[in-house]
C-alpha cells in the first residue's frame, strides 16, 4: 500500500461523546476501532487511532480537538454524533487546516451551524478542510411525509422543536420541516421553542388539541419525549402518528416508554436491515449487527452503522492519499471520495445538496420505521417505508397508533 | 378554559418541584448547608428504586418503601462521615464538597448504570387520569402533588411539634450551646440529613415515574428546588410548598404564551418575588 | 447654642413592642450624658437609632443642627458619630491595629499614612498597644471591649456613644476606664455613656437619662436622679 | 504624643524574593512564544485565563464576601458580545474584547440591584438564577445562532489585529499566531488582573474590603461605605469576568449558550480552583490553578474517572485544610508573597 | 468526697494555653465562686468542666466518675447544666422553647418546672412566645438561667451571670440563689462582683493566669490577701 511505502505512521485523532447524556452514540466506538486496527495491520497500513473524549460537552469537545492536533500533530480528524460534538470539531480542525470527516449530525445544523450568522445565508462560506456526511431534513420531510401518507389523518401536524442545534434546524420557519410538510400537504403547527429538560408540556399539548392535530412530530430528547408522551395520555391527547427524531433512537429509550412505546415512528438512517456491505470488512449489516451483539452483548444501534462508515471512509481516503501525512494531499482524498459503505454511497459530488454546502456535504440514504413492541417487552425497530431509497427493502406497512 | 388548565397543570407540576425542594428546605433550614449533589441524590435513589423494581419485581411504590431507610441510613452516614466536618458560618466548604459530591455521583452512576435513559414502570397508573369536566388531570401528578402536602405536613409536625423538631433548631442556631443542653449536634445533623433522604426518596419515585432520567439529569431541576426554597423563606416548610407552585405556575403559564419563555418565566417569577421580599415569603424572624 | 444632638418624639417599635416611644431630649456641645435603665428598656435601640444602624418609625433626629434622621450610618460617622457596640464587634481576622486604621482612614476620611500616629496613640491610651498585631479575633473579652473604645475613638468623634463598656471589668480596671473616659471627655467630646455599674458612670457624667419601657421617665443631675423615688423603684430595685 | 514612634510594614522578606521572581517570571512569559511549543502555549492560555477568572472570583467571594455562582453569566455575556461585535458589526476581536468587558459591566448593574438585596447562600443563588434568565435570554438571540450556537466568521478572524505581525516574525502558520496572539492578552489580562488586586487590597479601600468581610454592622458604624464597596468589587469582577469570557471564546473560535453559559466549566471549577488553592489569598489561586491543571492534564484520558477524582480532591482538601492548599504553606512557613497586613513597629 | 473536682486541669486554645493545671473541688449542695480578672481563665474552666473544650482523660470527676474526656452532651446528661457566658439563647426557639430546650435530653423529675421557672421569673411567662433573642439583655439572662435549671441538675455552672444587667435584676437573680440551693444542686458561679460572690458563696476560688491563686472560705479570706491573688501584687 502506498502509506506503508511513505513509511510515515498517519494518526487519526477521533472525538465523540463517550460519556455523559450522549454516550450511547459512542456505545460502538471500541468495537469499530478494534475491528478498524485489526484490518488496518492486515492490509499493512501503519495507522494510530488517537481517541477522545467530548464528555458530551461542547466546550470539552473543542480542546479535545486542539490537543490533538497540536499535541498529537494527528493528519486526519474524525469525529461524530450530534452538533453538539461535530460543531465544535469540525471548527476547530476547519482553522486549524486538518482534514476532517465528520458524521451523524444531520448537514443543515452542521452546515450553517457554523456560519456565523446562521439567518443570514448570504454570509455562509464553505470549508476548507471539513467534509460531513448524513442526510438532511428534506430527507426526514420526505420519509415523514410518505409514512404518514400510508395513515388517514387530517394532515395537521404539532411539532416539538426545542431550543437547540438539531430544534432550530428543523423547527425554522423558512429552512425547517414545515415548509417541506406544506408541500406535501401537511399543517404544521408550532408553538414554538422549548427548552430542554422541560418538565411540563401542557401548553403544548393544548395547542394540538386545539389545532386537532392527529400527528406529532419533532426532534425531542429522550425525558422530555417521556414527559410528553405521559401528559399526552393524561390529558386525553391521542394523536395517530407519533413521529420524532432523536428520542427514540435507542431500544433502550423505547424500552423505557412501555407500551407507549409501541408504533411510534423515526427516521431511520441504518438498520440491521438495510441492503449495504462494508467496504472494510466486507459484512453486511445483519452481519454488523451481530457481531456488535456477540462482542457486547447489547442489541444493536443506528449509530453502529454509522461509526463503522466513517472508519471505512478513512481506510479508504488513506489509502487513496499519495501521501497521507501530507494534510493537503488527505484534504483532496476526502474530496475526491467515491465508496460504497455500509451505510451507503459516501461521496462528496454535490448530489440532492443546495450549491452552498455542495463542498462539503454529502447525503446518505433515508427511510421510515417503526418500534414494534414483542411480548416480552423488547422492540423491534421495522422499516415501514422506503419510496425514498426503494433498494432498502421495507418489512412491514405504517400502522396508526391504536 | 385552557388558562384553568394551564394553571391547574402548573400547580400539579409545583407540587414535583416542592417535593424536590422539600428535602433541600430542610436540610438548607437546618445547617445552611447548600447542597448541590441533591439533585444527584434525587437521581440516585430513582436508581435505587428502578433496581429494587427490577430485581425483585416489587412494584414502585413498594420498592420507594425499601428504599427510604437505605437513603435514610445513607444520608446519616454522609453527614456524619463527611459534611458535618465541613459546616460552619462559611457557606463555601460545603459548597464545594456537596459540588464534588455531585460530581462523584454522576459520575458512579455513569460506571454502573451507563449513560442510558431509564424510567421506573409504574404500569396502568403512568397514563392514567381523572377528567374533571372538559381538563383531564393525569392520577401521578396528582398523588405527587398530594405527597407534596403529606410530607409538608409531615415535616411540619415534625419540627414543630416535636422534640426532635426542636432540637432541630436549636442546633441549627447554636450547635455548641444545644450540646449544653444535651443535643449531639453532629447526630442531629445526620438525623436531618437522613430525613431529607427520605423525602428525597419520594421525590425520585416521582421524578422516576414521570419521565425518563439518567446519571446526569440531577442538577437541571437543582435550581428550581432551590428557588422553591428560597421564595418559601428559610426553613418555611409551607413556604417551599409555595415556592414550588409558584414556579411550576409560572412556567405553566409562561409556556402558554410561548413554549420559549417556559423556564425563564419560572426564573423571572423567582427574581420577581425577591425583589419585593429578599427573605423570601415567610421568613423566620431571626436567621 | 445649638446642642449636638436633639432627639424629637423619636419611636421605634419591633412589631408590637415598643421600644422608644417618644423619646425627646438634647445633648448640649461637650456635656457627658449617662443612660441607665432596667434591662430591654431600649437603651441599646436607642443608640442604634442615633448612629443608623436602626432607623425610627416616627420622629426626628438632628445632630449638630442638621437633620440625619434618614442618615446612613456611615455618614454619620463621618459627620463625628463614634460609638462602641454593648457586645463587641470587632473584625475577627484583621490585626487590633487595622481595625483601627479602618475607623481612622474611614470615619474620618482621611488616608492611611495620616492616621498611623493616631492610631497608635489611640492604642497606647486603650493598652493595646501591646497586641497591636494580633488578630482581633483571639483577644480576651476586656480587650474586646477596649478595642471597641478605641475603634471608636480613632474616628475622632465629636459624639462619642458607650454603650456598657465597664461590665465585666475589676476594680481597678473601671478606674482606669474611668480615667480614660474622663481624658476623653476633657478634649471636649460630647460622651452618652448606657452603663449598668453606676459607680463609675456617676463618676464621669453631668447628666443622667432614665429610660423605662421605651419611655424617658427622668433627666437631670446625677444627684437629683438616683434620689428620685422612681428610679430607685424601677432600676434599684429599693423599696421606699 | 505618640508622633513618629511607629511605622507601618507591609513588605516581608518573602514578597521581596518573590517580586523579583515574579519579574523574571513575567520577562520569560513574555517571550515565552518564541521558544515553547504551541500546545504549552495553549496549555499556558488555559492557565492564565483560568487564573483571571480565578482572582475576580477571590476578589469578589474571599474578599468582597459575595459568593457568586452566577460569574459565567459575564464570561458568557463578554463572548457573545465578542462574537455578536465581530459577526453583526464587524468589530475586530482584540477591539471586540472591551465589549465584552463594557457590556458584562452593564450586566452586572441590575444583576447587583437585584442580588445586593440577598445575603449569604441566597446570593449564591440569586446570582445563579440571574446567570440562567441571561443564558435563557441568549439562547433566544437568534442572530448569533440562538440555542445552536455559532462560530466565529472567518474574515473576523482573519483579521485578528497583530496576527499578521506575529506570523512574520514567528514564522508560523496563522493559527499558531493566533494562539500566540491569544496567549500575550490572557498574560496582560492576568498581570494587570493580579496587579490590580494586590494595589487594590493595600489601599485603605482594601482594608474597608476586609472590615466588611469581618463584620458589616460595625464596618458601617465607624464610615465604610458598604453599599459601595460592594457595587465596586461586583462590578470591577464583573468588568474582568466579561473580558476573559470574550478571550477564552476568541481563541476557542466557536460558541453556543451552554458552552458560554457553562456553570461547570466557568463557575465551578473557578471556585475549585480558588477554594483548592486558598480563599482570601492572592497566592491561592494561583496554587489552585497549578493544580486544577495538573489534575485535568494527568486525568483526563480517564473519563468519568477524572471527574471523579476532582470531586474526591475537592473533598479531601475541604476536610483535612479547609483554608487550601496555600493555607497550609503559609501557615507552617508563615511566608506571604503578597503581604497586605499592616503591621505597626516601634521605630528604634 | 467532692461531687466535682478537677485535677491539674489544663485547656488549650490552638497553641495558646489558657489553664495550667487547675485543681479545684465541690461537694455536695455546696456553693463555690470563682472570681479572677478578665482573661483569668474562668469561662475555660467552665467550659472544660462542661465539656465544650475537650480535655484529656483523667482530668475532670463527677461523682467519682471520670468524664474529662466525655462529650458535652453526655455530661449534659450526667447532670452538669451550664449557663453560658453571654447567654447563648436559640434566637429562632420562643421563650418557653429555650426553656424546654434545658431538659432535651435529661428528663428528671425534681423541683424545676416550666412553671417553677416562671414562677421564679414571672416577665419569662409574658414573653414565652416570643423568640428568645428579642429579649433585653437581663430577661435573656433569666431564660439562659431558668433554661439550665429545667434539667434538674446536680450542678449548675453559672458563668458572669449579672454581666450587664441592672442592679435590680442582679438583686433579683441572686435571690433565686437560696431557692436553687434549697433543691439540693451546687452551684459554681464565675462572678467579677466580689462582694457579690463572697455573699453568696461557701467557698471562694480566685484565679489569675490560668492558676487558682487562693481559695477558701469567704470568712477566712481578708480583703488584702483576694486582692493580692486576684492582681499578683504580692510579691
Ligand atoms: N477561643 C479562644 N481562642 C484563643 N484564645 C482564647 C479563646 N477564648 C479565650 N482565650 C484566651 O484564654 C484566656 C482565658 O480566657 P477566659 O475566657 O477563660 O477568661 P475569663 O476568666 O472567663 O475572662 P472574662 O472575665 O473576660 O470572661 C484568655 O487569655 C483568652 O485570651
Ligand atoms: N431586632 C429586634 N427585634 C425585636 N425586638 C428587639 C430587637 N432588638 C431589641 N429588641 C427588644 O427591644 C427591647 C429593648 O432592647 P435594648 O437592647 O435596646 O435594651 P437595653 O435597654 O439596651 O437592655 P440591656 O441593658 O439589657 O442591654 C427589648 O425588649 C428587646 O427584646
Ligand atoms: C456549581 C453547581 C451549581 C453545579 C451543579 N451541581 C451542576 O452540576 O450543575
Ligand atoms: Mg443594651
Ligand atoms: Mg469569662
Amino acid at each position: 500500500a502506498p502509506a506503508l511505502a511513505q513509511g510515515a505512521r498517519v494518526r487519526i485523532g477521533y472525538v465523540s461523546p463517550q460519556t455523559g447524556p450522549l454516550a450511547g452514540f459512542a456505545e460502538a466506538d471500541a468495537f469499530t476501532i478494534d475491528a478498524f486496527n485489526r484490518i488496518a495491520a492486515d492490509q499493512g497500513l501503519d495507522v494510530e487511532v488517537i481517541v477522545k473524549d467530548s464528555q458530551s460537552n461542547p466546550n470539552r469537545a473543542a480542546d479535545v480537538a486542539q490537543e490533538l492536533i497540536i499535541d498529537d500533530e494527528i493528519h486526519l480528524m474524525l469525529v461524530a454524533s450530534t452538533p453538539e460534538t461535530t460543531n465544535p470539531v469540525s471548527t476547530v480542525a476547519e482553522s486549524e487546516g486538518i482534514p476532517t470527516i465528520s458524521t451523524m449530525a444531520p448537514w443543515q445544523p452542521w452546515f450553517i451551524g457554523q456560519q456565523g450568522n446562521p439567518g443570514d445565508p448570504s454570509g455562509w462560506r464553505p470549508f476548507d478542510y471539513t467534509f460531513h456526511y448524513f442526510w438532511g431534513l428534506e430527507d426526514v420531510i420526505a420519509v415523514f411525509t410518505n409514512m404518514w401518507n400510508q395513515l388517514e389523518t387530517n394532515k395537521v401536524v404539532g411539532g416539538l422543536f426545542p431550543n437547540d442545534a438539531d430544534g432550530n434546524a428543523w423547527g425554522d420557519p423558512n429552512v425547517g420541516v414545515a415548509p417541506g410538510f406544506a408541500e406535501a400537504g401537511y399543517e404544521t403547527i408550532d408553538p414554538g421553542r422549548y427548552q430542554n429538560l422541560t418538565d411540563d408540556f401542557s401548553a403544548q399539548i393544548n395547542a394540538f388539541k386545539q389545532a386537532n392535530a392527529e400527528i406529532v412530530t419533532g426532534v425531542v430528547i429522550p425525558p422530555d419525549f417521556t414527559t410528553f408522551r405521559n401528559q399526552a395520555s393524561q390529558q386525553g391527547f391521542t394523536p395517530k402518528a407519533i413521529t420524532v427524531a432523536k428520542a427514540i433512537l435507542f431500544p433502550q429509550s423505547v424500552e423505557t416508554l412501555g407500551e407507549a412505546g409501541h408504533n411510534l415512528s423515526s427516521e431511520v438512517w441504518w438498520s440491521a436491515n438495510h441492503p449495504f456491505t462494508s467496504s472494510l470488512t466486507g459484512q453486511g449489516c445483519a452481519e454488523l449487527a451481530q457481531a456488535f451483539t456477540d462482542a457486547t452483548g447489547r442489541p444493536w444501534t443506528q449509530p453502529i452503522g454509522f461509526i463503522h462508515s466513517l472508519f471505512e471512509t478513512a481506510a479508504d481516503v488513506i489509502q487513496r492519499a499519495g501521501d497521507p501525512t501530507d494534510l493537503d494531499q488527505l484534504t483532496d482524498a476526502i474530496a475526491s471520495t467515491d465508496l460504497d459503505t455500509i451505510v451507503g454511497r459516501v461521496a462528496w459530488n454535490g448530489e440532492g445538496v443546495p450549491d452552498f454546502a455542495a463542498q462539503n456535504v454529502c447525503k446518505t440514504p433515508l427511510v421510515g420505521g417503526q418500534w414494534r413492541r414483542n411480548e416480552d417487552g423488547t422492540f423491534d425497530l421495522v422499516t415501514v417505508d422506503n419510496t425514498t431509497a426503494p433498494d432498502i427493502p421495507t418489512q412491514g406497512e405504517m400502522q396508526p397508533l391504536s | 378554559m385552557i388558562w384553568i388548565d394551564t394553571i391547574l397543570q402548573g400547580i400539579l407540576l409545583g407540587g414535583l418541584y416542592a417535593l424536590f425542594a422539600l428535602g433541600l428546605s430542610l436540610v438548607f433550614g437546618i445547617m445552611r448547608l447548600v447542597n448541590l449533589a441533591h439533585g444527584d441524590l434525587i437521581v440516585f435513589a430513582a436508581y435505587l428504586i428502578l433496581v429494587l423494581v427490577t430485581l425483585l419485581g416489587l412494584g414502585p411504590f413498594l420498592a420507594a418503601a425499601i428504599a427510604a431507610p437505605i437513603m435514610f441510613a445513607l444520608g446519616f452516614a454522609l453527614q456524619r462521615l463527611v459534611l458535618n466536618r465541613v459546616l460552619g458560618t462559611d457557606i463555601l466548604p460545603p459548597l464545594l464538597v456537596t459540588f464534588g459530591l455531585s460530581v462523584l455521583l454522576q459520575n458512579a452512576l455513569q460506571e454502573g448504570f451507563s449513560a442510558d435513559s431509564r424510567r421506573i414502570p409504574a404500569g396502568w397508573l403512568e397514563t392514567a387520569s381523572v377528567p374533571l369536566g372538559p381538563i383531564s388531570l393525569g392520577v401521578m401528578p396528582l398523588m405527587t402533588f398530594a405527597s407534596a402536602i403529606l410530607v409538608t405536613l409531615a415535616l411540619q409536625w415534625l419540627f414543630y411539634r416535636t422534640s426532635l423538631g426542636r432540637a432541630f433548631r436549636a442546633t441549627s442556631d447554636d450547635p455548641v450551646t444545644a450540646s449544653l443542653m444535651g443535643v449531639k449536634p453532629a447526630s442531629v445533623f445526620a438525623k436531618a440529613t437522613g430525613i431529607a433522604m427520605i423525602v428525597v426518596t419520594i421525590a425520585a419515585l416521582y421524578l422516576g415515574t414521570r419521565a425518563n432520567f439518567d446519571p446526569t439529569t440531577g442538577p437541571a431541576r437543582l435550581i428550581y428546588a432551590f428557588e422553591a426554597v428560597i421564595i418559601g423563606g428559610l426553613g418555611s416548610l409551607w413556604g417551599t410548598l409555595a415556592g414550588g407552585i409558584i414556579i411550576g405556575v409560572a412556567q405553566t403559564v409562561g409556556a402558554q404564551i410561548n413554549p420559549e419563555w417556559q423556564i425563564l418565566a419560572g426564573h423571572i417569577a423567582f427574581l420577581v418575588v425577591l425583589l419585593i421580599r429578599p427573605r423570601g415569603l415567610f421568613p423566620r424572624a431571626f436567621d | 447654642m445649638t446642642p449636638i444632638l436633639s432627639l424629637q418624639n423619636v419611636t421605634k417599635s419591633f412589631g408590637a413592642l415598643t421600644v422608644a416611644d417618644g423619646v425627646s431630649f438634647d445633648v448640649p456641645k461637650g456635656q457627658a450624658l449617662g443612660i441607665i435603665g432596667p434591662n430591654g428598656a431600649g437603651k441599646s435601640t436607642l443608640f442604634n437609632l442615633i448612629t443608623g444602624n436602626l432607623s425610627p418609625n416616627a420622629g426626628r433626629i438632628e445632630y449638630d443642627g442638621r437633620d440625619v434622621t434618614k442618615a446612613p450610618p456611615m455618614q454619620r460617622c463621618l459627620s463625628g458619630i463614634g460609638r462602641s457596640f454593648q457586645i463587641p464587634q470587632p473584625f475577627d481576622r484583621m490585626t487590633v491595629f487595622e481595625n483601627l486604621l479602618v475607623s481612622a482612614t474611614h470615619g474620618r476620611g482621611l488616608p492611611e499614612r495620616a492616621v498611623t500616629d493616631d492610631c497608635a496613640e489611640v492604642l497606647e491610651r486603650t493598652e493595646l498597644i501591646e497586641v497591636a498585631n494580633r488578630p482581633a479575633g483571639g483577644l480576651t473579652l476586656l480587650q474586646r471591649k477596649r478595642l471597641e473604645m478605641a475603634r471608636a475613638m480613632a474616628t475622632r468623634p465629636k459624639l462619642l456613644l458607650l454603650d456598657e463598656i465597664a461590665g465585666g471589668l475589676t476594680e481597678a480596671e473601671c478606674v482606669a476606664l474611668v480615667e480614660t473616659i474622663k481624658a476623653i471627655h476633657a478634649e471636649g467630646v460630647t460622651i452618652i455613656w448606657i452603663e449598668h455599674v453606676l459607680h463609675a458612670l456617676n463618676s464621669v457624667v453631668e447628666r443622667l437619662l432614665v429610660l423605662d419601657f421605651g419611655k424617658v421617665i427622668g433627666i437631670g443631675a446625677p444627684d437629683a436622679i438616683m434620689a428620685s423615688k422612681e428610679v430607685r423603684e424601677i432600676y434599684l430595685g429599693i423599696e421606699v | 504624643m505618640a508622633a513618629g514612634k511607629y511605622t507601618v510594614v507591609t513588605r516581608t522578606a518573602a514578597s521581596q524574593a518573590a517580586a523579583l521572581a515574579a519579574l523574571a517570571l513575567l520577562v520569560i512569559a513574555v517571550a515565552l512564544p518564541a521558544f515553547a511549543s504551541r500546545s504549552l502555549i495553549q496549555d499556558m492560555f488555559f492557565i492564565l485565563t483560568m487564573l483571571t477568572l480565578a482572582q475576580f472570583w477571590n476578589l469578589l467571594a474571599g474578599y468582597g464576601g459575595l459568593v457568586s455562582v452566577g460569574q459565567q453569566a459575564f464570561v458568557g455575556l463578554g463572548a457573545y458580545m465578542l462574537f455578536g461585535g465581530a459577526i453583526l458589526w464587524g468589530v475586530n476581536p482584540v477591539a471586540g474584547l472591551l465589549l465584552s468587558g463594557v457590556f458584562a459591566l452593564l450586566l452586572a448593574i441590575p444583576m447587583a440591584f437585584f442580588a445586593f438585596r440577598l445575603q449569604g447562600a441566597y446570593f449564591a443563588i440569586g446570582t445563579w438564577v440571574v446567570a440562567e434568565v441571561v443564558r435563557l435570554s441568549v439562547a433566544q438571540w437568534k442572530a448569533v445562532g440562538g440555542g445552536t450556537g455559532t462560530s466565529l466568521p472567518r474574515d473576523a478572524r482573519d483579521a485578528m489585529w497583530g496576527v499578521e505581525w506575529i506570523e512574520m516574525i514567528f514564522d508560523t502558520r496563522a493559527s499558531a499566531a493566533r494562539d500566540i496572539l491569544a496567549y500575550w492578552l490572557a498574560l496582560a489580562l492576568a498581570v494587570a488582573t493580579i496587579g490590580g488586586i494586590y494595589l487594590f487590597l493595600r489601599t485603605k479601600r482594601g482594608l474597608a474590603l476586609a472590615a466588611l468581610r469581618d463584620n458589616v454592622e460595625a464596618a458601617r458604624s465607624v464610615g465604610v461605605d458598604s453599599a459601595r464597596m460592594k457595587w465596586l468589587v461586583f462590578l470591577v469582577a464583573a468588568f474582568g469576568t466579561g473580558i476573559a469570557g470574550g478571550l477564552i471564546f476568541m481563541q476557542n473560535g466557536r460558541i453556543s449558550p451552554d458552552s458560554a453559559f457553562s456553570i461547570i466549566d466557568w463557575t465551578a471549577f473557578v471556585i475549585f480552583i480558588v477554594v483548592i488553592g486558598g480563599i482570601g489569598t492572592i497566592e491561592g489561586p494561583i496554587v489552585g490553578v497549578l493544580v486544577f491543571f495538573a489534575l485535568q492534564t494527568l486525568l483526563a484520558d480517564f473519563g468519568a474517572w477524572y471527574l471523579m477524582v476532582l470531586g474526591g480532591v475537592g473533598i479531601a482538601v475541604m476536610l483535612f485544610s479547609p483554608g487550601g492548599l496555600w493555607g497550609l504553606v503559609s501557615g507552617r512557613t508563615g511566608i506571604e508573597l503578597f503581604p497586605i497586613r499592616r503591621r505597626l513597629n516601634r521605630r528604634d | 468526697m467532692a461531687l466535682l473536682e478537677t485535677k491539674g486541669l489544663t485547656a488549650f486554645y490552638g497553641d495558646f494555653q489558657a489553664l495550667f493545671g487547675v485543681d479545684v473541688s465541690l461537694s455536695e449542695g455546696e456553693t463555690v465562686a470563682v472570681i479572677g480578672a478578665n482573661g483569668a481563665g474562668k469561662t475555660t474552666l467552665m467550659r472544660s468542666i462542661s465539656g465544650v473544650i475537650a480535655q484529656a482523660p483523667g482530668m475532670v470527676r463527677f461523682e467519682g466518675r471520670e468524664i474529662g474526656a466525655t462529650a458535652a452532651d453526655d455530661i449534659m446528661a450526667a447532670g452538669i447544666a451550664m449557663v453560658p457566658e453571654g447567654r447563648k439563647l436559640f434566637p429562632s426557639l420562643s421563650v418557653e422553647e429555650n426553656l424546654l430546650m434545658g431538659c432535651h435530653r435529661r428528663k428528671v423529675n425534681g423541683p424545676w418546672t416550666l412553671q417553677s421557672v416562671y414562677e421564679l421569673f414571672p416577665i419569662l411567662k409574658e414573653r414565652r412566645d416570643r423568640p428568645g433573642t428579642a429579649l433585653s439583655g437581663g430577661q435573656q439572662q433569666m431564660v439562659s438561667i431558668g433554661r439550665a435549671l429545667m434539667s434538674n441538675p446536680r450542678v449548675l455552672l453559672c458563668d458572669e451571670i449579672s454581666l450587664g444587667l441592672a442592679p435590680v435584676v442582679i438583686k433579683d437573680i441572686y435571690a433565686a440563689f437560696p431557692q436553687i440551693r434549697a433543691t439540693g444542686a451546687s452551684i459554681v458561679v464565675v462572678e467579677q462582683d466580689i462582694g457579690q460572690a463572697m455573699k453568696v458563696a461557701d467557698r471562694v476560688y480566685c484565679m489569675m493566669e490560668g492558676r487558682v491563686t487562693l481559695s477558701g472560705a469567704p470568712a477566712d479570706l481578708s480583703r488584702e490577701e483576694i486582692h493580692d491573688a486576684y492582681f499578683g501584687t504580692a510579691a
